[in-house]
């Protein structure tokens, strides 16, 4: 059903946590749908420093949040911000096609974070 | 890896015992029960053995077993079968809220088709009420389809009391018995049931075979139109060695059902104490005790979601299933649990555990060593959990 | 006694080969291709791997391929699922007199619901004519069901020509090829089928499994309800161990196929040419040479009946079977052999051989030798031989 | 399917042939059905002395012809008229269902034996 590598990133996914006091914090999908993906940032001028994700969800929620922390960590907020659900996909080898609908948000949650880090910034100008 | 099965309720591995009798008719006495010949003969003899097998473990004679290909199909036999030949008498339906898909669909599909079902809930036990049904009751009622035990919770429910209303009435009464039969007894007589599906491959015998019971005197339109085979209720040739093996499946579990029931609930409840001992925040869906089937375990666990605990098991060699929506394709979970009011975020979190006759004491030892852990694991990543990481960080 | 097996159009053996397959999957490999675990993963695969190797036999993509309990429930599906899907677009179905029964007895039981049937005739070797097709092709003509080759006189049939027809009139068009499948070659795009009906037993390969194939596109409504197995054109849990015995089965055939063709001819010839030899007042039914089956062997044998013959073969362990009414528990012979325009008294006396990979010249001189005798013994016996014994005394 | 004792009379059929000019014959059902049975009478006084058959029929309608010669051999006429298709099959052991009707017709063609025999004789007197 799954790739090795969704497996992988189940198995022993990456960046799994919070930051506290964390420069943007982006929360996609409800616990109704079986898929909660939660993604914190640490942001230093232009550069994702550091990213961390909470997940509820199945397997492949897990390995995309995990992935997709992976593709972020120290690239720029404009190179994250291109980075699609499909990219994600791909990256971890494919998505079976039942989950590529449902639980392949991980990049929503990502451009969610860069939106709060966003609006976070306008507020404090 | 050692593996564990904990999905018999999916399906069963077949008996050595009845592979090895299926074989010789796959290879030697391989010959079609019409034929003439002693091929055809012997063929035909071990079929009406195998009927006689079936029939007996549900008090019914052989006359009245019909051949499927499997429980589904024999849902669609007799429920499409009955309002085919009652289309003049009525066009209402009685079915419940947690029946397999073999039913509902069935009956969905006829209610798009100008029928009109009326669909029982249940309480949050998974059981149906007899009140209910018989509240259901109209005069155009022709059918009422409902299950002897949910495969889902394990609920075991009143059929023998909403025989005898279907009897009173004079409505075809149709049991979906796949999950019951050969666990726990089953008297067709007893219980005034008019059809009854049946499934050989949760019983230790072969996929791809069932059958339904069809009371003698009830008519049914045939599904599946063509050599007349099963005296004219289901052409095709007939899957001689799925139904020999079937047929002694039935054999064993008659033999075996007393001993395997008590054998089961042992580890059953061994399981569910420990979990419940070993895990925060878990519910037990379905009833305890005497209305739950001998192998079925449901647990609900909060704050995680069901396909991940199952590849969690998995990587340990653990097999289970879940009620969540990820394993079943579908965007919903279990309309079992719903059913029974669960909340979505709770029943996307639910596993079943069901036990089988080979399982041991040391192998649910294993898991409820095993899933802790996994359980641990998963909530740590989970934002659900931090509410509850929260209150304890205040308490402490 | 040693047993000679000459009925495999009514069965075959399972290929040691095949059953040895199987058994891993009842015993060991027995998870249900639906459930996540490894367990359900492994289930899931060799299932896609079977249906790749049924796809290649055909020329089909494995996703075209449904898996169905049989030749029987694939014809029921394909005519049913059919009509249903386009009941808005006409009522008007096309076949043949020399259909089985599994197609026969489906579009009659339409015709009793409203649709219009015409069934087209054949020619005295048992072969319907395109250009009878080609005028029976109503505006409103739906569905086109006619078989490739006919399982008792083996005529192969001008079904690339119906094909492009049904083609240029958009009309879907389904093949029963139960007969021909693994024997001689098939191509559904080549010949433009849209529907194809196989089956696994008659190929060496299990009972109560066979396939259905479905163009790309050709839309059906399902027969069976449930859980949605097979893409939603066929619930069930999957009958994996015979799917999978089935998939190897379609391998060995096509591997097979060119060398047990040329194989199954010269004993068919021989067989053929012997009888006529040897008996007088014989009729071969059915094509001679190309279009005629490898493995089939048809002929009437005159002023006997057919049942007789067969149970005077049997004792001598010969396994075949007639076209006698008697056979079949019905009242006519068989229905091929009438279309063909044989009177009634001659389609009595009728015999089918029908050879397989494993039967020898030997068993053939066997036959020979003795068919003979049981012919004279019979006539002996035979109030309508009478005739013959008067005019042959009356020649001496 | 059959009995043994069916199995046998179809295999050593008793009394098979016909009688030359017989005292009655009887002649029952038709090539276009599949069975055709002809029983031959020789007739002394008030007794069947001799009985043949020549049967064209599956394996049932030869057992019965076979077994029914059997019976009315050395009876008298009026003890052969109340043999019945039913009694005949009985006397086998049984018939299968489906041929309980349709091949099961040998003391049929005794009776229509005797009857040839009775028009005869009227002619005669
Ligand atoms: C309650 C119930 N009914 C029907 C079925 C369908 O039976 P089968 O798998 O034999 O098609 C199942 C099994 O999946 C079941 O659990
Ligand atoms: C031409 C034809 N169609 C359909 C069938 C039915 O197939 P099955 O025996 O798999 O139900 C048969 C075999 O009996 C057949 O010969």
């Amino acid at each position: 059903m799954y790739t090795e590598k969704v497996m992988d990133h189940f198995t022993n996914p990456r960046n799994v946590g919070e930051i506290e006091n964390a420069d943007g914090v982006g929360e996609v999908g409800n616990a109704k749908c079986g898929d909660i993906m939660r993604i914190y940032l640490d942001i230093e001028g232009d550069t994702i420093k550091d990213v961390k994700f909470k997940t509820f969800g199945c397997g492949a929620a897990v390995a995309t949040s995990s992935m997709v922390t992976e593709m972020v960590k120290g690239k720029t907020i404009d190179e994250a911000l291109v980075i699609s659900n499909a990219a994600v996909a791909e990256a971890l080898g494919g998505l079976p096609p039942a989950k590529m609908h449902c639980s392949n948000l991980a990049a929503d949650a990502l451009h969610a974070a860069i939106k709060d880090y966003h609006d976070k910034q306008q507020i404090k100008e | 890896m050692k593996r564990i099965y904990l999905d018999h309720s999916a399906t069963t591995p077949v008996d050595p015992e009845v592979a090895g009798l299926m074989m010789t008719y796959y290879t030697e006495k391989y010959g079609n029960p019409s034929s003439v010949h002693g091929f055809g003969r012997e063929a035909k003899q071990a079929l009406e053995e195998a009927r006689k097998q079936v029939a007996e473990l549900i008090g019914a004679t052989p006359q009245e077993v019909v051949f499927t290909s499997g429980g589904t199909e024999a849902d669609n036999i007799a429920i499409l079968g009955t309002v085919e030949a009652k289309r003049n008498k009525g066009k209402h339906i009685i079915t419940s809220c947690i029946e397999h898909h073999a039913v509902l669909e069935t009956c969905e599909y006829l209610e798009k088709n100008g029928f009109d079902l009326t669909i029982i809930p249940v309480d949050e036990e998974g059981i149906f009420s007899v009140e209910d049904v018989r509240k259901a009751i109209r005069p155009d009622t022709i059918l009422i389809s409902m299950m002897h035990a949910n495969n889902e919770v394990g609920s075991i429910q009143p059929i023998a009391e909403i025989g005898k209303l279907a009897k009173e009435h004079g409505i075809v009464f149709h049991v979906d018995a796949v999950q019951s039969f050969g666990k726990i007894p089953i008297q067709v007589n007893e219980m005034n049931i008019d059809l009854l599906t049946i499934s050989s491959h949760k019983i230790y015998g072969p996929k791809g075979v069932g059958a339904l019971y069809v009371r003698k005197g009830v008519r049914l339109i045939p599904l599946i139109h063509g050599g007349g085979q099963e005296k004219k209720r289901r052409s095709g040739t007939e899957n001689l060695p799925g139904i020999i093996g079937f047929g002694k499946a039935c054999e064993l579990a008659g033999q075996r059902m007393a001993e395997d029931a008590e054998y089961l609930k042992k580890l059953r409840d061994k399981l569910i104490n420990g979990i419940v001992e070993r895990i925060d925040y878990v519910k037990i869906n379905g009833p305890l005790g005497e209305k739950r089937l001998p192998n079925n375990v449901n647990v609900s666990i909060q704050f995680v979601e069901g396909e991940s605990l199952l590849l969690s098991l998995d990587m340990l060699g653990i097999a289970a299933s879940s009620g969540s929506a990820c394993t079943s394709g579908s965007l919903d979970p279990s309309h079992v649990l719903l059913a029974m009011g669960l909340i979505h975020e709770i029943a996307h979190g639910s596993l079943r555990f069901s036990l089988g006759r080979h399982n041991t004491e040391e192998e649910i030892d294993y898991v409820l060593e095993q899933l802790p852990k996994i359980v641990e694991r998963l909530r740590m990543m989970s934002p659900l959990y931090d509410q509850v990481l929260r209150e304890q960080k205040q308490a402490q």
